[in-house]
């Protein structure tokens, strides 16, 4: 578990772990379409969502499996651009009480505003719109300076992912610039869902327990049975993003035929997001209860 | 010039690959190092011998008569097409799936696009044991079927990769994804000086062998150094395998010549641009692990490029090159999809040589500025076209170009 | 050994073609002696930096480690098809057509079987700026599409033969009558040992060079003569052309393997021979102007033969060889179609090396036989198999052999 | 024109030149069949042949143009062989009385009868079967030395074939080995019919003035003119083939229905053969008495 925080410096996102096990749900931003992106994002919360990743869609994304290539692929088709993710994230931030992280690849961060001016503009720009943290999944920690420090200088936490592969000397730098959560991958390989839970994962949790800052595991989760036994294993969250896209996906290639079809598609799809989420917190609940109480508590 | 050992060149490089890689690609520094620069347990030596031995090197530099006589001025082919395989892509597959080998890696996986560099790496694979899976695009298997049956022959895997337009791009992205899922017995096989370093450097240090030679052969043939060598670029390994010995000697120019397409214009709306001369009109921007000069909208989404030949499909280019025609030792130039068909009906019935749709790109910025080359030109011939008889002819054909011979003797046929 | 002024090997070889050539022939001759015995106007010296500069040679002998291993020998590959246009065809085509502009001569014709001929001769033609005409038979036209495509780029004419079964023998009748009719400006170029006197002796000389590059090359990596040198033999110039400098090494054996087809017999009501080893099984006749050994019936009507491997599919065979093999000096062996095609994959999964399927046989053979070959092979790989991959896998398939590859990857696709 | 021949050594072949020009008629033995063969040999002399070549197939006539090689096919599809052409031959020699004449292959000749027996046995069946000369196109002289051997032991002439592009030197070699008649190649390239007489025709014949032996020009001849231009050049006499197999060869490719069809068919091409030689042989005679007498004859 995250151990006490240091009220003075703890961001949003550290307090989102705070009490209870947190659920990170990811969606792909304008997938299918602006407006419904916003509707699901509420269902995730009112489902119990912790803290909700808001993917801004790149071309190229090379850390995904097919499900969020497709949901990527659908935004971009759909028009989705930097300049209106911010919008709709704005739009958001108002209405839901949970922190925002942008889920994106550099590229994006760092074309944004003035050339030559670096990563800072877009940072500036989502802090504006109410983000709080930024994972940028092809931006190792080595590469990190610049982003780093438009983050500090916007209040921004920014996330590293840590591989089952990530060598003990490779932590300890991430661990060095990491604020908001430490991004544990379960798995080797691409986000998509999973039937089981890797070993990995417990051995890269059992390498975190000192930890200061939560751990939420990603990569393949799915089920309220993963998320049980991934923070009864000592995870301070759960990431998940394949399957909530999965149910987006199915009303996309379903393919409506009017508009009121269409809202009550979108209702359909806001109540299974909703019940997925909730079913996915609940497995964390349990999974936090099956843990022995730690020193410190 | 940059210092290299961060695994920049000037601002461009760097290694932006997912955490996962990460490590393996520490690890492949410390194998390039250790292997490629310090020739530890001999690697360097093996590597040399299997390059003669196997892949058929030193390859010629040869005086093209007809065509000095043409331009009125001495031009030199550098003959990679004689390379096994077909291309210079050898030269790298074999270094790298040798160093795969040196690593105790047991699988290895590479991109292809036209096809070249999975051929090349599945034969390297063959040679040495290793077993190889090659993903391509499933646009790119429908228009390099040869390349596809030689590799099915070489026994690779072939995975055709169906998102996207199908071609190299997606082909790279769904490698990388194979490569994070299976980084701890797998090595992937890069096919240009691209990707995260150490690629674009050990890339290039594989192919250099290309200027090495070339180098030597024409002061011994010529009497000097050229005025100018010429290479095509795609991503750009030919280029910089052409350029690189001859980057300190100032008075030759380098000229990359990419593909001019069909225009150089971009279609914002559509996401593609009709060419893919990313080292001319690109922005810098991150791609496939570096940093450098690539095909993007404002927003940075990248751009579909095209080219009638796939090898030069690419909406990026190696780092290496981008800054060294930042600093203006490298002249980016370009030539258009007619010119470069053009080129290699020229050479074929000039010379007697089929070359490369990719390499009758340099050949065809020879044709429409020879004046801009000096009086001694190295051109280097990265492949053999047989690859692209099929494509030749049909564009030919829906050109009307006037260089085409007729191919009306299948026309009686059964 | 017979003398070879009088243009016979023993009772093999002469001069059996109508009148109308004789003259052209004696001019020949008289050529043949002068430039390429007598190295006049330095004949031989440019010949010889042409086929390096523009041909690739030398090529190299490379030991192959895990046939090597399979064999429990020392095998090592003589890499013919690493010569530019990617069979030991070339090196023939390229003096004949050089040796024909020394002549004074305007025009080329020439025959072609399985392509590899008439591509190599439109090359050579295209480079040394000679208009040129191939002949082949409209089957091997449809057979051998990428070849017609290779020569038409080139800019060769391709002439459609449509008599008969449409194979090599007519090609080489056509291509005899366009000589005899255009016999003052014109000289033929002959793809094989065979034909009248001086084709064979020259032909030979002309690809001798593998041998003599290859006995070099044994010398110095592995310290000796090697036990025996295969090589396929159709018309047998890849054989005579890796045998010739040994013959006189009486502890080398040579062997030629010949196509054993589907089957050793013979059909005499068809005419037809399901194979085409005449130096195993044939008898001595007089074919397109030589005395050698034939397939054909007791009338002396001459047999269709067949193998899978177009290059070999050819009645007859080289004066010489026949001689040889009548001495005993040569041993003629013969693989059959399926052995063949299994050592195709063999080699493109072993050693990443996709040979010809007429080198296939010679490297059936060691396969079949290794313990007849003594302890250091040497096999002529004359050609790589580029241009069979049609054939291969549609013939695999048939054949459902377990060595193929399978090549579902195109099932998906569009 | 032939000079005074000396009847003590004069062949039969050289005998049909001795008074008025020759006409010397091809056909390929077996096309379409061996009866239709016999029909059209007596055609052919009925309207006018002096010498009648009659062509024993081979599967690779390479001295021969297409119309030829067709014939040649069908033959052999028919089933001609060196033992039925010899029974066909053996029937007509009794039939029509102008000299037969083999023209044939090297390959066929050299593997008659027994094997390691060299041509003698072809030119013992052919002698038998009242051959009385041998056209071998692919036999240069310098080739020739058995076969000759074996025509001399059997009485049979060897006929040498002069091309546009022999040498002097060839020349001679060739007039001291042939007998019968020398065959004036009238031009380069392979048999068939043409529409003009080629100038090297001419050459040829002045070359040859001197020569004892009568001179027959051939390749291309099919007309009237042809053959009366030639004479008229200095020849003895025409040989005309694909003239002649032209007009079979429309037959079998018509293809008939009935026996009784087949009867009336072959007796439609047997009448125009005949029309044709009549045509040729008016034309050599024409030619022939343009001619300057010459002195000594
Ligand atoms: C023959 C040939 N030349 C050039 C290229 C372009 O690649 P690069 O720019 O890396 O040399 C390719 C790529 O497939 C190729 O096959
Ligand atoms: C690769 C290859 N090998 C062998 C042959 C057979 O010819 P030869 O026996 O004259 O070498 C051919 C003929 O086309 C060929 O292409």
């Amino acid at each position: 578990m995250a151990s006490e925080p240091d009220p003075a410096t703890e961001s949003d996102i550290e307090e989102a772990f705070a009490d209870e096990p947190a659920l990170v749900s990811y969606v792909a931003v304008g997938d299918p379409d602006a407006e419904s992106t916003k509707e699901y994002v509420r269902a995730l919360v009112r489902g119990g969502a912790d803290v909700v990743e808001l993917g801004l869609p790149f071309s190229e994304p090379i850390a995904e499996g097919p499900t969020i290539q497709q949901a990527i692929r659908r935004a971009l088709d759909a028009g989705m651009t930097p300049d209106r993710y911010f919008d709709l994230v704005a739009d958001l931030s108002g209405d839901v009480d949970v922190p925002l992280v942008c889920m994106t690849y550099y590229n994006l961060i760092y074309q944004y505003g003035e050339s030559e001016a670096g990563p800072e503009p877009f940072v500036e720009a989502a802090a504006e719109a109410g983000i709080s943290g930024l994972i940028v999944p092809d931006l190792p920690v080595d590469e990190s300076g610049p982003l780093k420090e438009a983050c500090e200088a916007h209040g921004l936490d920014l996330v590293f992912i840590v591989a089952p592969t990530t060598t003990d000397d490779r932590l300890d730098r991430m661990l060095d610039r990491a604020t908001g959560f430490v991004y544990v991958q379960g798995r080797l390989g691409t986000t998509g869902t999973r039937t089981d839970v890797s070993s990995e994962t417990h051995v890269s949790l059992d390498r975190l327990a000192d930890t200061k800052l939560p751990k939420a595991v990603g990569f393949g989760i799915s089920e309220r049975e993963h998320a049980r036994e991934i923070v009864a294993g000592g995870a301070d969250g759960v990431v998940v993003g394949s399957a909530f896209v999965d149910i987006i996906a199915e009303q996309s290639s379903a393919g409506s035929q009017t508009q009121s079809d269409d809202v009550a598609e979108q209702k359909n799809v806001a109540d299974r997001l909703e019940a997925k989420a909730r079913e996915l917190k609940e497995g964390a609940l349990a999974g936090w209860n099956e843990v022995p109480e730690p020193e410190g508590k | 010039m940059s210092s290299e050992s961060d695994g920049k060149f000037g601002d461009y490089g760097g290694q932006f690959v997912p955490e996962a890689l990460m490590p393996a690609i520490e690890e492949l520094t410390d194998a390039y190092e250790r292997y490629v620069l310090d020739n530890e347990d001999g690697f360097v030596d093996e590597f040399r011998q299997r390059l003669g031995d196997f892949g058929g090197r030193p390859t010629p530099l040869q005086r093209a008569d007809r065509l000095s006589e043409r331009y009125d001025r001495d031009v030199y082919l550098k003959r990679e097409d004689l390379l096994h395989g077909g291309a210079h892509k050898l030269n790298n597959a074999l270094g790298q799936v040798l160093l795969a080998k040196y690593m105790g890696k047991d699988r290895i996986v590479a991109e292809t696009g036209a096809g070249q560099h999975g051929t090349a790496t599945a034969m390297a694979a063959a040679h040495l044991g290793m077993p190889c899976e090659i993903y391509m695009g499933r646009t790119d298997i429908n228009r390099q079927r040869p390349n596809v049956f030689r590799m099915r022959i070489h026994d690779a895997e072939v995975n055709p990769v169906d998102v996207g337009s199908g071609t190299l791009k997606e082909a790279i992205n769904a490698t990388m994804r194979d490569w994070a899922t299976n980084v701890e017995d797998t090595h992937y096989v890069i096919g240009s000086v691209v990707g995260p370093h150490p690629f674009p450097r050990m890339v290039r240090d594989f192919q250099s062998i290309i200027s090495e030679e070339a180098r030597e052969q024409i002061r011994e043939q010529a009497g000097r150094l050229p005025d100018s060598v010429v290479a095509c670029a795609g991503g750009g390994s030919n280029t910089m395998g052409a350029f690189h010995e001859f980057v300190g000697d100032e008075d030759v120019g380098l000229v990359a010549v990419e593909a001019g397409g069909s225009s150089l214009t971009i279609d914002e709306e559509e996401g593609l641009a009709p060419h893919s001369a990313s080292l001319s009109v690109g922005e810098e921007g991150v791609l496939h692990g570096a940093r450098t000069k690539l095909l993007q909208n404002p927003d940075g989404q990248i751009l579909e490029s095209h080219s009638v030949s796939a090898g030069l499909d690419y909406s990026g280019v190696g780092p290496e090159l981008a800054h060294l025609a930042d600093e203006g030792r490298v002249r980016p130039v370009n030539v258009d999809d007619d010119a470069a068909l053009d080129a290699f009906h020229r050479l074929s019935t000039l010379e007697g040589i089929i070359p490369a749709l990719e390499s009758s790109h340099a050949l065809g910025y020879l044709e429409e500025n020879p004046e801009q080359l000096g009086d001694l030109v190295v051109v280097n011939v990265s492949g053999r076209g047989d690859k692209d008889l099929d494509t030749v002819i049909e564009e030919s054909d829906r050109r009307d170009l006037d260089a085409a011979p007729s191919m009306e003797v299948f026309e009686g046929g059964e």
